[in-house]
C-alpha cells in the first residue's frame, strides 16, 4: 500500500517536472522580452516549437551512426530520470534511494558524454567543435557541481536528496554562511551547464561562439525536439535543485499529502521567481569569450570549495 | 580426482606450472601462428579462468601457507593464500583469460617469426605475477618481482628492431631495477635484528618507529615505480605503446595492480604500524599523480601513449585511496577505513577490466590499419561495429559514468571524503576539501579525454582514404574484448556482491566488514554507511534509465509518425566540408593544454606569413623528465669523466697509485 | 692425498707435453683432454671430501677443507669448459692468421700451467708456497696478454708484470712477516708458515706485527684482486688478451687472489681480535664498487666493460668479506662461485660476438639474436645475470649482501644503491643494441661452441633457485671458519 | 754488541747505501753492476748470519743468491742491453737532490715504523728489519722515477733483493722451499722480461716507457 501511494507520488512528480519543464522555459524567455521591452512569444512558445518539431521529417547526415540516433532518446531518459530524483514537491520519492547526488551528477555526465560523441559522429567541423567545447565546460563545471553539493552533504552528513532536503527544510531556521557560497557557485554553474550567457547563448546561431547550438546542429525533427525537451528539463530540475538545497521551506514531508497542494503553491512561486531572476542575470550580463570561461567555472570551484572550508572552519 | 582434493593453494601452483609449461611448449613449433592461437593462447585463458575462480573460491576462507622445497638453504620458497591474495588472483585470472583469448586471435593473425618466444614470455609473464601474489618471504617475492620485470621487458621490445622502443624497453626496465633495489632494501629493514627473511617474522617483528617508516617510504618509492606514481611515472608512457597490445593490456591492467598488492601488503599487513602522515603522503602523491596523468592524457596524439597516461591517472587514484585508508586505520575509525580500502581495491578490478579492455581495442584498430595516431584515424565506427560497440563500454565506464563500474568505485571512494570530516587532526580537516575537489576535477577531466579518444577514432569522418580497408576484429578477439566488457557491466550492476566478497580481504586488516552494516538494504542498494546516509542502486539505476528511454521511444513512435530522409550535412554555406576539417587530435587537447599551461613544456613551431606549405607543431612534452632525468644523466656523465681521469695509461702513475695506497695505509697503521 | 696429487699432476704434466706438441693442430683437442682429466680428478677430490670431510696431504703441506675445495672443483669445471671453447675460437684465430704455431705451442702449454699454477695456490697450506704459486701464475699469463704481439697487447702485458709483480712483492713482504711472527709461537722451520698450524695458534701471534703484514699481504694480493686503485692492470690485460684468457683471469686468478687475501683476514682477525682488516676491506671493496661502476659507462670495448664489471663485483665480495658475520660471509663464497661462473660464460659469448664482427668496439656489434641467436641469447642473459637479475644466483648472493649491509653499515648501502643502479644502466645500456636491432655480419667458419655459456648459465639459474645441500654446508662451514 | 752483529749492521748500512746509489744512477750499465754489488752483500751478509747461528740452510740460500743475483741476472741483463744495444744510453732523471730528500724520508718512515717490531725481534740482527723496508721502498720509488723499461727493471729486482734481505736478517730466512720457490720465480720472471725487451722493441722500437700510453680512459 505504502509503496503503491510512494509510487504514485512518484509519478506524479516527475511528469509534473517533464510537463511543465517547456512553460518555464517560455517563461524565462517572456521575461526577458519584457526586460529587452519586447513583447515576446507567449510563455507557450515552447510548446508550439516542440509540437513543429515532432510533426517535420528527421533529416539524417550520410554515414550517421546509430549512436548518432540514439543519443537523443538517451539524452531525454536521463533528463526524466533525473526529474524522478530530484524532491520538488515532497521528499518521499521512491526512486531516490537509487541515486544520490554524486550519481545526479553522474547522469547529467552520462547525458552530456552521449550527446558529444553524437555531435562527433557526422564528422563536421561544427559537431567535433561543439563536443570539445562542452566537454571543456562540462569538465570544469561537473567538479564545481560536485563542490557545491558538498557543503550541504557535510552539513546534513548524508548524500542522499531525500535526507538533505528532509533535514534543511524541516529544522530550526539557522544561518550558513557556507550555504551562501554554495548558492553562488551553484548559481554560476547553472548558467554554464545550461548553457545560458555569459558562457554560451541560446539564441545564437554565430557559429564562432555557439556550444550547444552547434552540438545539435545535426538535429531535426523528432530528435530535436527530444533535446530541445531535455534542454528544458534540465533548466528545470537545476532550478529544482537550487531551491531544494538552499529554499527548501515549504516542502511537503514524507507522508503528509494534504500539504501537498500547499508545496505545489510555493514551488510555482519558486520556480516563477527563479526564471525571471535567471532572464535578469542573463539582460544584465554579456556572453564572454569561450576562454574566459575557464576563469568563470574556476571561480565557481574556488567559491565551492571555499563553502566548504568555511563550513569545516566555523562548523557553519 | 586429485584437483579437487587439492587446496587452493595447490591449485594455484599448479597453475603457474602448467603456464610455464604452455610457454615452453611455445617453443615447440614457434613458426606455427594456429598452433599458438589455437591451442596454447585458449588453454592460457582456461587457466586464468580456473585461476579467477579459484580466487573467489578462496577469498573468504583463513589463510593458507607451503613451504616449497626450493630456495636459499635457509630460505626455503614460501608461499601463502589470504583474503588480499586471492583477490589479487582473481584480478590476475579474469583479466588474463580476456586477454589470452584476445591474444589467440592477436598473434595468429599478425603474420611473424618469433611468436613462439613471445608465447614463453607471456606465460612467463603471467606465472611470475601469480608467484608475486602469493609469495610469502622476501626472497621468493624479490624473485617474482624482478622476473616479472624481465618477462613484460622482453615482451616489450618484441619489435626491438624499431630504435625508440629499444629505448623504451632500456628505461622500463632501469626504472623497474632501481625500484627493486628499494623494495629489497626495505625488506632489509623490515627483518629487523632477528635477519630472518619470511614474512611471517617480519609480521611479529617489532621496528622502532624511524625505521618502520623508513621501511614505508622504501616501499612507497619501489612500488611507486613500478606502478607509475610520480616522478617515476616516464617509463610508462614510453613502455606501454612499444609493446604489442595485449601485452600491454596485461602490463597496464594487471601488473600495475601487483604493484598496488605490494604496497597494501607492506603496509597494513608487514609493517606492525602506520603512522598518520604516510597517508597523507600517499594522497598527496596520488592526487598530483591523478591530475598530471589525465592532463598529460588530454593531449597525447598517440591512442596507447593516450591510454598509459589514463593509466598513471588511475595508479593516482588508487594510491589516494590508500592514503585515505591509511588515515582513517591510524585514527581508529574502521568503517570509514573499510570504506576506502574497498574503494581502492574496487577500483583496482575496475580499472584491471576496463582498461585493458580499451588496450585491446587499440590493438584491433592498429591491427586493422597499421595506425597509432590519432591524427590519421576516425570513422572506424562504420568499419569495426564489434569493436566500436565493445570499447563504448570501456570508455564509459572509464569515464566514470553510471551506471559502469568506473563509477562505483569513484562514488565508494567520494563517500569515504564525504564523511572523513572529524578527523582529530585539523589540518586533516582542511586538506579534505582540496584533495576531494583534485580528485573531482581529475575524474571529470578523465571524462573529456575519453570522449576525444573515443570520438576521435571511432566517430566522425576517415581522416585517411585507406581506412576504407579496415576489417573487424576476428572471431578470437571479440570474445576477448566481449568478455573483459561484460566484466565492466557486470562490476557495475552487480557491486553489492563485490563489496561483500571485498569485506572478506578488508576484514582482517581493518577489522570492519562495510557489508553488514545496519541498514544495508539488501541486494539491490549499497549503502556504506547508512541507506538515510547514502546509497547507490546501480540496477534500479539502469532499469530506470533502460525504461525511460524505451517508454519515450515507444511513444514518439506511437504517437508520431517515423519518416526519415538521408542528406548531406549541414555545410554552413561551405561546400568542400571534408574529413580535415574535423578537429584533430591535437585540436582536441588544445584547450587543456591552453588551461594547464604552466605544467607542460611545449615546444611550438609556428609558420612565417611566407611559409609555401605553411605547417604547425605543438609538441607538449613532461616538464620533470628535463628537472629531473636529465640532470641525473648529466650528473652520472660528469661524474664518470672525473673518474675516468684516474686511467691516463701512465705506468708510473699507476706505480704511484699502488706506492701511495701502500703509504697511507702503512701511516694508518701507526 | 693421491687425489691432490692427481688434481696438481694432471695439468703438470699436460703443460709439459702440449710444451713440445703444443703446436699441432690437435694441441686443442689434447688441451681439452687434459683439463677434462683435471675435472675428472678434482671431481673425485670433491668426492672424497664429500665423504671423509677435510683431509690434509703430504705432511700438511696440501691440504682441503670446506673453503677450499669447492674452489677448486669451480676453478678444474670453469678451466675445462673454458678449453672447450678455446677450441673453436682459437681455431678461428689462427686461421684469421693472428697467430701462429708457435704461439698456439705456448698458448696451450701456458694454459696448462696457469691452471696448475691456481690449483697449487688453492690447495697448498703453506703461505709461502701460496705466494710462489701467486707470482707463478702471473708469469704463466704474462706471455699469454702479449699473446698477439700487438703494441696493445705488449702495453697491456708489460703493465700487467710490473704492476702484479710490484704488488705481489708486497705481499712477499708481508708474507715475511707472517713468518717473523709466527716462528716466535711455533718455532723456525717448514710448519711455522703452514696455515692450519697459524690458524690453531692466531690468537697468540703478535698483534703489531699482524697488522702490519696485514696491510703488505692485502696491497699485494689485493692488486690481483684488482681493487681499485691497484686494479689498473686489470682492464688492459684483459682486453688485450685472447678472450679464453680473460675468462679464466676473470674467473678464476680473481677468485683466488681473493682467496689469498680472505685466508690472511682469518689469521689477522684472530690475532688482532679487533675489525681492523674486516673494516679496510669495507672500504676497499665500497672503492672499487663505486669506481668501477662509474668507469663502465665510459667503456668503447665490449672486453674492458666486462672486466670493470669483474672489478665491481671483486669489490662486492671483498665488502662482504670485510662485514663478515654467517650470512654475508655465505653470501660473499656464493658471489663467488656464480660471479666466475657466469662471468666466463659471458666471455665467452662476447668472444664469439668480437670474433664474428671482427672488433671488440661495442658501437660496431649489432643485431647478435638475428645473426646469431644462441650467442646474442647468451650474451642477453648473462649480462643480465651478473646485473643481479633474478632468478639467477648472482641475485641470491647480492639480495643476501645488500640486506645484511642494511642492518650491519646503512652507511653504505645508498653507495651501493647508486653504484648498482650505475652500473645496471652502463652495462644493460650498451649490451642491449649489441643483441638487439638491425644487423648484417657473416657467419663463423668453425661453428661457434656455446654449450659452455648456457651449461654455466643453466648452473648459476639453478644456484638461484636451489643450491645443493653439501655446498651450502661447505659454505656454511667455510662462513663458520672465515667468521 | 758481539762481532757478526757489528757485521751485520755493517752491511745492512752498504746495502741502504747502494739503495740510494741506484736510486741516483743515469747509466744502465753502472746500475746493472751496483745491482750485482747488491748481490754479494746479501750474499755475505747471508754467509754471516748463518755462520754466527748455525743456521744450516743459510749457506744453500747464500750459494743460491751467490749464483742467481751476482753472476746470472747481471749476465743477463748485461747480455740484453747489448743484444738491445741500449747499453751506453742514459736516463733524463727528474732532479735528483728532491728525489734522495724523498728517499730520506722514507727511509725515516720505515724506520719508526719497524721500531715497535724490532724490539721484538729475537734474533741479533733487531734492527734490520727497517733497512730491509727502506730498501723495498726505496726499489719502489727508483721504479716510480724511472723511464725506460730496463731500469725499471733493475728496480723491482732491488726490491726483492730487499726482501730477501729482510727474509734473511730478521727471520733466518724463509723454509727452504718456499726459498727455492722464490728464487726460480725470479729466475723466470727475468727470463719472461728478457723476451719482453725484445717484444718491446719490436713493437715501440725503443725501450721508452713513454710509448706504452695508449692504453688509457679517454
Amino acid at each position: 500500500m505504502a509503496y503503491l501511494e510512494s509510487f504514485s507520488y512518484q509519478l506524479a512528480q516527475t511528469l509534473i517536472v517533464v510537463v511543465i519543464a517547456p512553460l518555464l522555459l517560455g517563461w524565462v524567455n517572456q521575461c526577458r522580452a519584457w526586460l529587452q521591452n519586447r513583447s515576446g512569444a507567449g510563455v507557450l512558445q515552447p510548446y508550439r516549437v516542440l509540437a513543429k518539431l515532432f510533426q517535420k521529417d528527421v533529416v539524417l547526415a550520410h554515414g550517421a551512426s546509430p549512436l548518432f540516433r540514439f543519443s537523443p532518446y538517451l539524452q531525454f531518459g536521463c533528463m526524466v530520470l533525473v526529474a524522478s530524483i530530484v524532491p520538488v514537491i515532497e521528499t518521499n520519492l521512491l526512486f531516490a534511494p537509487a541515486a544520490d547526488v554524486i550519481a545526479l551528477v553522474g547522469i547529467f555526465a552520462l547525458a552530456r558524454i552521449f550527446s558529444a560523441l553524437a555531435a562527433m559522429d557526422v564528422g563536421t567541423a561544427f559537431g567535433s567543435l561543439g563536443a570539445r567545447r562542452e566537454m571543456l565546460v562540462a569538465s570544469l563545471s561537473e567538479p564545481a557541481l560536485l563542490m557545491v553539493f558538498f557543503t550541504p552533504l557535510l552539513i546534513v552528513q548524508s548524500s542522499s536528496l531525500n535526507t538533505i532536503v528532509d533535514t534543511l527544510a524541516h529544522r530550526e531556521f539557522a544561518l550558513y554562511p557556507s550555504l551562501a557560497f554554495s548558492a553562488v557557485a551553484f548559481t554560476m554553474v547553472l548558467l554554464a551547464e545550461n548553457a545560458r550567457i555569459p558562457i554560451d547563448n541560446p539564441a545564437t546561431h554565430l557559429e564562432l561562439t555557439m556550444i550547444h547550438e552547434a552540438l545539435i546542429l545535426e538535429y531535426s525533427g523528432r530528435h530535436l525536439a527530444l533535446i530541445e525537451w531535455a534542454t528544458a528539463v534540465k533548466l528545470t530540475v537545476y532550478c529544482a535543485l537550487g531551491i531544494a538545497l538552499f529554499a527548501p521551506w515549504g516542502m511537503a514531508q514524507a507522508g503528509q499529502w494534504q500539504l501537498v497542494p500547499v508545496a505545489v503553491m510555493v514551488l510555482a512561486l519558486k520556480l516563477a521567481l527563479a526564471g525571471a531572476g535567471l532572464a535578469l542575470l542573463e539582460t544584465l550580463s554579456a556572453k564572454m569569450r569561450i576562454f574566459r570561461a575557464p576563469e568563470f567555472l574556476g571561480m565557481a570551484f574556488l567559491l565551492a570549495v571555499l563553502g566548504m572550508l568555511i563550513y569545516l572552519l566555523l562548523g557553519a | 580426482m586429485p584437483a579437487v582434493t587439492a587446496s587452493p593453494l595447490e591449485v594455484v601452483l599448479g597453475i603457474v606450472l602448467f603456464w610455464l609449461a604452455i610457454g615452453l611448449a611455445g617453443l615447440l613449433r614457434p613458426q606455427r601462428p594456429e598452433f599458438l592461437g589455437r591451442l596454447l593462447y585458449p588453454l592460457g585463458a582456461a587457466g586464468g579462468i580456473v585461476l579467477a575462480v579459484v580466487g573467489v573460491a578462496s577469498i573468504a576462507l583463513p589463510w593458507k601457507a607451503m613451504v616449497l622445497p626450493l630456495g636459499l638453504p635457509d630460505l626455503p620458497f614460501h608461499v601463502r593464500l589470504d583474503g588480499l591474495s586471492a583477490f589479487f588472483l582473481l584480478l590476475l585470472g579474469g583479466a588474463s583469460a580476456g586477454i589470452s583469448c584476445y591474444a589467440a586471435g592477436y598473434f595468429a593473425d599478425v603474420k611473424q617469426s618469433g611468436w613462439g618466444l613471445t608465447c614463453l614470455q607471456y606465460h612467463w609473464f603471467l606465472a611470475s605475477m601469480t608467484m608475486v601474489l602469493i609469495a610469502d618471504d622476501a626472497y621468493l617475492f624479490m624473485v617474482a618481482w624482478e622476473s616479472m620485470a624481465l618477462a613484460s621487458y622482453f615482451l616489450v621490445t618484441t619489435d626491438h628492431k624499431i630504435p625508440e622502443i629499444r629505448s623504451a624497453g632500456f628505461l622500463y626496465l632501469l626504472i623497474a631495477h632501481v625500484g627493486a633495489i628499494g623494495i629489497l632494501l626495505c625488506f632489509g629493514v623490515m627483518r629487523g635484528e632477528g635477519g630472518e627473511y619470511t614474512f611471517d617474522f617480519m609480521r611479529r617483528a617489532d621496528l622502532p618507529l624511524f625505521w618502520g617508516s623508513v621501511a614505508y617510504l622504501l616501499a612507497l618509492f619501489g612500488f611507486g615505480a613500478k606502478a607509475g606514481l610520480l616522478p617515476m611515472h616516464v617509463w610508462l608512457p614510453e613502455a606501454h605503446p612499444a609493446a604489442p597490445s595485449p601485452v600491454s593490456a596485461l602490463m597496464s591492467g594487471v601488473m600495475l595492480k601487483t604493484a598496488i598488492y605490494g604496497l597494501l601488503r607492506v603496509t597494513f599487513d608487514l609493517l606492525p604500524f602506520q603512522i598518520w602522515w604516510w597517508g597523507v603522503i600517499a594522497l598527496a602523491f596520488g592526487l598530483i599523480t591523478a591530475l598530471f596523468g589525465v592532463m598529460f592524457a588530454a593531449v597525447q596524439t598517440d591512442m596507447k601513449r593516450l591510454l598509459a597516461y589514463s593509466s598513471i591517472e588511475n595508479i593516482g587514484i588508487i594510491v589516494a585511496g590508500v592514503g585515505l585508508a591509511i588515515i582513517f586505520h591510524v585514527y581508529d575509525n574502521p568503517r570509514l577505513a573499510a570504506l576506502a580500502f574497498v574503494a581502492t581495491l574496487y577500483h583496482c578490478i575496475n580499472h584491471a577490466c576496463f582498461k585493458s579492455l580499451l588496450f585491446l581495442s587499440t590493438g584491433s584498430v592498429l591491427h586493422a590499419t597499421r595506425e597509432r595516431n590519432l591524427g590519421r584515424l576516425g570513422g572506424l565506427i562504420r568499419n569495426m561495429p564489434w569493436v566500436a560497440a565493445l570499447s563504448l563500454v570501456g570508455t564509459l565506464a572509464i569515464a566514470g559514468v553510471p551506471p559502469l563500474n568506473g563509477f562505483v568505485s569513484e562514488w565508494l571512494l567520494l563517500q569515504a571524503f564525504l564523511f572523513s570530516p572529524g578527523l582529530p587532526n585539523p589540518y586533516l580537516n582542511m586538506l579534505v576539501p582540496v584533495s576531494t575537489a583534485a580528485l573531482v576535477l581529475a575524474a571529470a577531466l578523465s571524462g573529456y579525454v575519453m570522449v576525444k579518444f573515443y570520438g576521435v577514432i571511432f566517430l566522425g569522418l576517415r581522416r585517411e582514404e585507406r581506412l576504407i580497408e579496415a576489417h573487424d576484429a576476428g572471431r578470437w578477439e571479440r570474445a576477448g574484448l566481449a568478455w573483459l566488457a561484460v566484466g565492466c557491466v557486470a562490476l557495475g550492476i552487480f557491486p553489492v556482491a563485490i563489496i561483500h566478497m571485498l569485506d572478506a580481504v578488508t576484514l582482517p586488516f581493518v577489522n570492519y566488514a562495510i557489508g553488514e552494516n545496519p541498514g544495508a538494504a539488501g541486494w539491490l542498494l549499497i549503502a556504506p554507511i547508512a541507506a538515510e546516509r547514502a546509497s547507490y542502486g546501480p540496477l534500479l539505476f539502469l532499469m530506470g534509465v533502460v525504461g525511460a528511454v524505451l517508454l519515450t521511444f515507444l511513444t514518439v513512435r506511437w504517437v508520431y509518425h517515423g519518416r526519415l530522409r538521408r542528406s548531406d550535412p549541414w555545410d554552413c554555406g561551405f561546400p568542400e566540408q571534408n574529413a580535415r576539417m574535423q578537429d584533430t587530435a591535437e585540436g582536441f587537447g588544445q584547450p587543456i593544454k591552453q588551461i594547464f599551461e604552466p605544467f607542460f613544456r611545449i615546444r611550438r613551431h609556428l609558420p612565417s606569413p611566407f611559409d609555401a606549405k605553411p605547417s604547425y607543431s605543438a609538441i607538449a612534452e613532461d616538464r620533470l623528465w628535463y628537472w629531473l632525468y636529465v640532470p641525473v644523466a648529466r650528473a652520472n656523465e660528469k661524474m664518470a669523466s672525473v673518474i675516468g681521469m684516474l686511467q691516463r695509461g701512465r705506468i708510473h702513475v699507476y706505480l704511484l697509485y699502488s706506492f701511495a695506497t701502500l703509504i697511507v695505509l702503512l701511516m694508518f697503521v701507526r | 692425498m693421491n687425489e691432490i696429487a692427481l688434481v696438481l699432476v694432471a695439468p703438470l704434466v699436460g703443460g709439459l707435453v702440449l710444451a713440445f706438441s703444443g703446436g699441432w693442430t690437435r694441441a686443442a683437442l689434447i688441451n681439452v683432454l687434459f683439463s677434462l682429466l683435471t675435472f675428472v680428478f678434482s671431481a673425485l677430490l670433491t668426492a672424497r671430501v664429500i665423504e671423509e670431510g677435510p683431509i690434509t696431504g703430504f705432511d700438511a703441506l696440501f691440504f682441503v677443507d670446506p673453503f677450499n675445495v669447492f674452489l677448486v672443483a669451480l676453478t678444474a669445471f670453469v678451466a675445462f669448459t673454458t678449453a672447450l671453447f678455446s677450441r673453436p675460437y682459437m681455431l678461428n684465430e689462427q686461421q684469421r692468421g693472428k697467430l701462429t704455431a708457435r704461439m698456439m705451442r705456448l698458448y696451450h702449454s701456458m694454459y696448462q700451467m696457469f691452471v696448475f699454477t691456481m690449483l697449487l695456490a688453492l690447495l697448498t697450506n703453506n703461505m709461502g708456497v701460496l705466494w710462489v704459486a701467486m707470482e707463478a701464475a702471473t708469469l704463466t699469463t704474462v706471455l699469454l696478454v702479449s699473446l698477439y704481439r700487438t703494441p696493445a697487447s705488449i702495453e697491456a702485458a708489460w703493465k700487467y708484470f710490473i704492476l702484479c709483480g710490484v704488488g705481489i712483492a708486497q705481499a712477499l713482504f708481508g708474507t715475511i712477516l707472517l713468518y717473523f711472527a709466527a716462528e716466535k709461537v711455533l718455532g723456525a722451520g717448514g710448519t711455522a708458515l703452514l696455515w692450519t698450524q697459524l690458524n690453531a695458534v692466531k690468537g697468540s701471534l703478535e698483534p703489531t706485527v699482524l697488522s702490519l703484514a696485514f696491510v703488505f699481504l692485502l696491497v699485494g694480493y689485493g692488486t690481483k684482486v684488482g681493487l681499485v686503485p691497484l686494479h689498473n692492470w686489470l682492464p688492459d690485460a684483459h682486453a688485450e688478451g685472447p678472450t679464453p684468457i680473460s675468462a679464466v683471469l676473470s674467473g678464476l686468478l680473481l677468485n683466488v687472489a681473493l682467496y689469498a687475501v680472505v685466508r690472511c683476514k682469518v689469521l689477522v682477525d684472530g690475532a688482532l681480535g679487533t675489525r681492523f682488516a674486516g673494516d679496510l676491506m669495507i672500504g676497499f671493496g665500497l672503492l672499487s664498487v663505486i669506481v668501477a661502476a662509474f668507469f663502465l659507462s665510459r667503456q668503447k670495448d665490449v672486453k674492458r666493460l666486462f672486466a670493470y664489471s669483474s672489478i665491481e663485483h671483486m669489490g662486492l665480495m671483498t665488502f662482504a668479506f670485510g662485514m663478515g658475520g654467517p650470512v654475508a660471509t655465505f653470501a660473499a663464497l656464493l658471489h663467488m662461485t656464480v660471479h666466475s661462473l657466469t662471468k666466463s660464460a659471458i666471455f665467452f659469448a662476447v668472444g664469439h660476438a668480437a670474433q664474428k664482427s671482427g672488433t671488440q668496439m661495442m658501437d660496431q656489434i649489432r643485431g647478435l639474436v638475428i645473426t646469431n641467436p644462441t650467442i646474442g641469447w647468451g650474451l642477453m642473459l648473462g649480462s643480465l645475470a651478473i646485473l643481479g637479475m633474478p632468478p639467477f644466483g648472482v641475485f641470491a648472493s647480492e639480495f643476501l649482501i645488500l640486506s645484511t649491509a642494511m642492518r650491519e653499515v646503512p652507511w653504505a648501502t645508498p653507495i651501493l644503491l647508486l653504484a648498482l643502479g650505475v652500473a645496471f644502466a652502463a652495462i644493460f645500456g650498451k649490451v642491449q643494441p649489441m643483441v638487439f636491432g638491425e644487423t648484417s655480419l657473416p657467419r663463423l667458419p668453425h661453428p661457434p661452441a656455446l654449450m659452455p655459456v648456457f651449461v654455466h648459465l643453466g648452473l648459476v639459474l639453478m644456484l638461484g633457485l636451489f643450491i645443493p645441500p653439501y655446498l651450502a654446508e661447505w659454505y656454511r662451514q667455510a662462513a663458520a671458519l672465515i667468521g | 754488541m758481539p762481532i757478526s752483529a757489528q757485521l751485520i749492521n755493517l752491511m745492512a748500512a752498504l746495502l741502504l747505501l747502494i739503495a740510494f746509489a741506484m736510486l741516483s744512477q743515469r747509466r744502465i750499465r753502472s746500475l746493472i753492476y751496483l745491482f750485482g754489488w747488491q748481490g754479494a752483500v746479501l750474499a755475505a751478509n747471508c754467509v754471516i748470519v748463518a755462520w754466527s747461528t748455525g743456521q744450516g740452510h743459510l749457506y744453500y740460500s747464500a750459494a743460491l743468491t751467490l749464483v742467481l743475483k751476482v753472476i746470472v741476472l747481471p749476465l743477463i741483463l748485461l747480455y740484453l742491453i747489448r743484444r738491445l744495444n741500449v747499453q751506453w744510453d742514459v736516463e733524463t732523471l727528474i732532479n735528483i737532490p728532491t728525489t734522495m730528500l724523498f728517499g730520506i724520508v722514507l727511509v725515516v718512515f720505515a724506520f719508526n715504523l719497524s721500531l715497535p717490531i724490532s724490539q721484538l725481534a729475537g734474533t741479533i740482527t733487531r734492527s734490520t728489519l727497517g733497512i730491509a723496508m727502506a730498501i723495498v721502498l726505496l726499489s719502489f720509488l727508483m721504479m716510480l722515477t724511472r723511464r725506460k723499461a730496463v731500469p725499471q727493471v733493475i728496480g723491482f729486482l732491488a726490491m726483492e733483493n730487499g726482501l730477501f734481505f729482510a727474509a734473511t736478517s730478521t727471520t733466518y730466512g724463509m723454509p727452504m722451499v718456499v726459498e727455492l720457490g722464490i728464487a726460480l720465480d725470479v729466475l723466470i720472471g727475468v727470463l719472461i722480461l728478457g723476451i719482453f725487451f725484445f717484444q718491446v722493441r719490436g713493437a715501440f722500437d725503443s725501450l721508452d716507457l713513454r710509448h706504452m700510453e695508449k692504453l688509457k680512459e679517454d
